[in-house]
């Protein structure tokens, strides 16, 4: 066991996955600077460059290249270096990464894993803060996950390696840092698909993922502090969603708050509070809530934190669904 | 890189060139092109008849699909587009395959197994890449196994066309491209896809060889392609091949060319046929009578009337079943999803 | 006036639009062939190959080269071919198109349209029956609309033109020669962001867009045979969402169905779901329904049928939401 | 395409060409380079403070930047890229613009009006095509207005650059594709980056005219740049220039070049400095001196504190703000947002 932080775990996840032959690492600078997070730290020197690979910049040739190499039976993991410059890579993503199972009728799969940073809060420029996680939602045959601790990061980059089909595994920016955990030395895994009862509670549900845990988790902290009983749900997976522990948890209390960074409109709260409402509508209290970044282009540093939901919005929105 | 196209069979039959193939092999492979152009009329005829779905004819460049698949070995890998059918049956992808697959039936696309030919893109442009990651694959876990992408003169406009082939430069992978330049994009024309003084000459900005070839020439493409995949298979890295030829059929058998092109032209192209000027040659080596042309041409034209029969007679995904093939276990909402449609 | 079907309408609208000079059209195979749908057929040898422009196989680069247009003064109209083809540009669409202004504060603006056939419903091999809207909606900057019948495809296609900021512009395809109607010859706006209600009812709300709105309405007929007070909408413009005529109409009837083709995770229904549930929360009498299509591929053309939402489906939702 | 750059001044300061500049225009321009460079320093320093958000510096591609836009027309377009801040500003961006961004402001993306610059883009390889809409819009407008878009090396291996290419060539747009060859995309070193023997014979996969200049030499880029952007008024189509140069700093001032470049090899490009090079060839025209030096210096040095303070005493955006720029008028969904917002 070590204290590890997020960066940290995926860069062990990465090494004890680099074990496997099939395994490679594809991206722009995950070689020779170990990431521009520091990720891929050391893992060139370790695995050599055959497996640990520079490559031009081209994220559409990234992601098509490593589809073709799992396509044959490797077990690549893409990096796109911010989600922000993703979106190259969307046609390959939704066309022949998500679809090669179906269009084939299971005889070739693409079992490979891209890993996408995520979201604001660090001050960064244009196009590095982005929480585009709903357009992956809307492309049917990948799964699409999002840890927030160190454990889980761990533990999903592994499960994700090891599924079947293609995974987008999200990582939040600002958590990669600001979190240690004690982290198992030896490889284990977090299933994909199952949410985290992070607390259980009889009053207001918060539900949120990835970058946003830690204000759910400070909002849960403010309200317990005022005596109200907050169940408090990491989703840690958007497809496949776990459902059933939403629904099951909205029962119990009446009354939701759903967070996410993104964009609001359409985007993955949507989701989460159509399903709530369709069945657990005579559950509800109180109209669910959600608490989302606006429909806007993500301001730049200065303004930056009027749009990432702050612990305050939380708390507030959970207060609104507790009022009589 | 010449810009004149290789050529080593003349129009009429007459072979101004060497080739490493023995008349018999030139055979089975005049056999090949002719199944080819059996089953891609078949298809037309029966698309027309409502049976199959749009249906895009290769009819015209049938040299180039046989003469380059014809260069692979079982363990490489065909990538090809929409127009492709000919190079993918002839690497073990089946009639049948293509077949079910136009009537719209998901289960055409399912590759017979230890057969390595993707099923069919229809984006253009996405799917060259994919070669470039299997042939990678195929080296890093140490076979020699080779990856041959088929793709349009207007593919080569598209990013990821660009893409592929830096990838496939700078890692050196074993791949094979092949551009079967056939003179229009839909309703454009080469010349006004590009400005490039010739496709081939777009793998100078990759420092990649580029090979131009006439691609309604068997031996000709044959003898580039044979050269590409040894190279790759060298470990000498990639090759792109432009063979210059012509789809005599329309883009699809929704499309109408008489919007965009002379019947003239046709014609010309029609002197220039891939299976005639092969069959001209091997009259000339008495290696062709009619009787055995009449004999493949039924046969085949009967196994096709066969296998769309039997498509036809496969009852089409339930409700159910449409759900089944979009990951190896279905997630909660697509059995939830699932039984809403079966409830219909 | 003239009974044109959409196909015809659009094409009225942009023989219209052309009489401006600003206004070019790019696209593979809109000129010579008039494009797949024929929707601009006659318009090159109208206007000349300065203005109608027959593009090489490149989405990108006809939505840069557009957007490049735009800013620079012109009033350009890309098409893509498909919906499913128009990922290659969605970089293009979300990093520039949607951002331009708000990166240079106003300075410069694109006003451009992209012109986008989706849906499915005619047999046509795979990526040619798309319906993946909710991407375009995740990119804050651009303005997202559909019309269903051949008024509102001239009306909102000139008023797409006229608009300040980029349209992208949805053309359902099953309905471009469904229906005919009578079209003003003469150019006519129809506002964008304003849903059209169809009909007015008490009972339940229908609630739909674009190819939907056949299915719609037959199922507001056989319920309206029934007896039932039917309201129905059609949305016409994602982005901006006419949620008023919406939440109004959830809080007369307490009854609603939402109606999309899309995949439904995180789709757009989600959004109305949600707003409602949001707004309304205490006028429903039932969960909010959503039809929809399914988290997979479009099946091809024998299993199509069992993924477009059908009549009876939309009927029986509206069913379950009036069950005592 | 001749693989050796073309140069004008040699690192020592002697010319061995002619040039079409004056000795007063080299001053003036001189006298930009040493702005931009005094500019440069100033927001790398000042980011070190953290006054600034990450800066990406540009010393060492002064030349670059300060010869091809002195080509320009006020009527003309530059579509630049995060590191090219010399080449805006020399068109009419300010250096207000440049640090107000890089405080993470947006109003720094306000170009000034009648400006013909775009705001920076931070995507790599989307901007180019920007360039050809903007130059082939000028056209179909009926002005004679050219396009500058300045790119690195890193950005010619994304689509979008071949997309860019192509359209350009395939319609004869005006526009100038300068790409500032500078060794490095990051940590990845330009022969890594792609195969093609320079990235001037690129321009061959588009029948477009290629040119390769030392890109540290004033004299030279200017000459180059001043041809394309002529040969573009004309109605002569566009130019791939390729622009051998060498950025001295890090990528960004988040990064630790040491991870992948020797010191050496800087050292080495510090002898082929732009500044230094024209100083010493003015130096022998005696059009240098010290003080004239040391005066621009200071004024540059005092200017950038300024608009730094002026920029950072400007209030930021409040929660009702950061919704304005979206649209011309907010939907009705962004006046909820933003309600919601002001209520915090
Ligand atoms: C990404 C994408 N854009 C557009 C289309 C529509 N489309 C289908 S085929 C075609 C022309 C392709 O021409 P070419 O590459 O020369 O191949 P050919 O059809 O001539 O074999 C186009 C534009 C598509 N399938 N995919
Ligand atoms: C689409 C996209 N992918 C990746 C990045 C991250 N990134 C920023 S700069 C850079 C390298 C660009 O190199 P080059 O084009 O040579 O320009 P230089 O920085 O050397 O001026 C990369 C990969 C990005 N900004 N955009
Ligand atoms: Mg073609
Ligand atoms: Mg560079």
């Amino acid at each position: 066991m070590a204290e590890l932080n997020i960066a940290q775990a995926l860069n062990a996840a990465l090494s004890s996955a680099l074990e496997d032959d099939r395994v490679v690492l594809l991206g722009e600078d995950v070689g020779t600077t170990g990431g521009v997070f520091r990720v891929t730290d050391g893992l060139l020197q370790k695995y050599g460059p055959d497996r640990v690979i520079d490559t031009p910049v081209a994220e559409s040739g990234i992601v098509g290249a490593a589809f073709g190499m799992a396509v044959g039976g490797m077990r690549p993991i893409a990096e796109m270096q911010f989600m922000g410059f993703s979106y190259p890579a969307f046609d390959q993503i939704i066309n022949h990464v998500a679809r090669i199972r179906n269009r084939s009728q299971g005889r070739f799969t693409a079992p490979l894993v891209i890993r996408i940073p995520y979201g604001a809060g660090i001050g960064a420029a244009e196009h590095h803060s982005e929480s585009a996680e709903a357009i992956y939602v809307q492309a049917p045959g990948v799964k699409v996950v999002v840890p927030a601790t160190p454990y889980d990061a761990k533990g999903m980059l592994l499960a994700a390696l090891d599924d079947p089909d293609p995974v987008i595994f999200l990582e939040p920016i600002r958590l990669y840092r600001s979190i240690k955990q004690e982290v198992p030395d030896e490889a284990y895994r977090v299933p994909l698909g199952v949410a985290a009862h992070l607390r259980q509670g009889r009053d207001v549900s918060l539900i949120g993922y990835g970058s946003m845990m830690r204000e759910v988790n400070a909002a849960a902290d403010i309200l317990a502090a005022e005596g109200v009983s907050v169940d408090v749900i990491d989703l840690r997976s958007l497809v496949p969603f776990d459902a059933e522990m939403v629904i099951d948890s909205a029962q119990r209390t009446g009354r939701v708050v759903v967070v996410q960074e993104a964009p609001r409109s359409a985007g993955f709260a949507a989701e989460v509070v159509a399903q709530v409402q369709e069945k657990a509508l005579y559950s509800l209290n109180a109209p669910v809530e959600r608490v989302t970044g606006y429909d806007i282009v993500v301001p730049l540093r200065r303004a930056e934190k009027h749009f990432v939901p702050s612990v305050a919005r939380v708390v507030a929105a959970a207060r609104r669904t507790l009022e009589p | 890189m010449s810009p004149e196209p290789r050529q080593i069979l003349a129009p009429d039959g007459t072979r101004h060139g060497e080739s490493s193939l023995e008349i018999p092999a030139i055979r089975r492979l005049y056999q090949a092109m002719l199944s080819a152009r059996v089953f891609d009329r078949k298809a037309s005829a029966m698309q027309r008849q409502g049976r199959l779905a749009t249906y895009s004819p290769f009819e015209g460049q049938e040299a180039c699909q046989i003469g380059s698949a014809a260069a692979l070995s079982p363990q490489d890998w065909v990538v090809g587009s929409y127009r492709d059918g000919g190079a993918m049956w002839l690497h073990g992808y089946t009639w049948r395959n293509l077949l079910l697959g136009r009537t719209g039936d998901e289960r055409g696309g399912r590759t017979p197994d230890g057969v390595r030919v993707l099923p069919p893109s229809i984006t253009v442009g996405g799917h060259m890449i994919h070669a470039v990651g299997l042939g990678w694959g195929e080296r890093l876990q140490g076979s020699d196994g080779v990856a041959l992408t088929l793709f349009g003169d207007g593919a080569t406009s598209e990013g990821d066309f660009h893409e592929a082939m830096n990838f496939a430069a700078v890692f050196e992978t074993p791949t094979v491209f092949f551009c079967q330049n056939n003179g229009w994009a839909i309703s454009m024309p080469t010349e006004r896809q590009t400005r490039s003084e010739t496709i081939a000459h777009k793998a100078v900005a990759y420092g990649m060889e580029g090979v131009r070839v006439d691609g309604n020439d068997l031996l000709a493409v044959y003898e580039a392609a044979t050269a590409a995949v040894a190279k790759a298979r060298r470990g000498d890295g990639p090759t792109l091949i432009e063979a210059i030829t012509f789809r005599v059929g329309p883009h699809t058998t929704a499309d109408d060319p008489g919007r965009y092109r002379s019947e003239g032209i046709v014609a010309e192209w029609r002197e220039r046929d891939p299976l005639e000027r092969v069959r001209r040659y091997l009259v000339a080596q008495d290696a062709w009578d009619e009787a055995w042309q009449r004999e493949i041409e039924e046969a085949e034209s009967r196994a096709i009337e066969d296998i769309v029969a039997d498509a036809e007679a496969l009852p089409a995904f339930t409700p159910r079943e449409i759900f089944d093939g979009m990951y190896a276990e279905p997630t909660a909402q697509l059995r939830e999803q699932r039984a809403e449609a079966e409830r219909g």
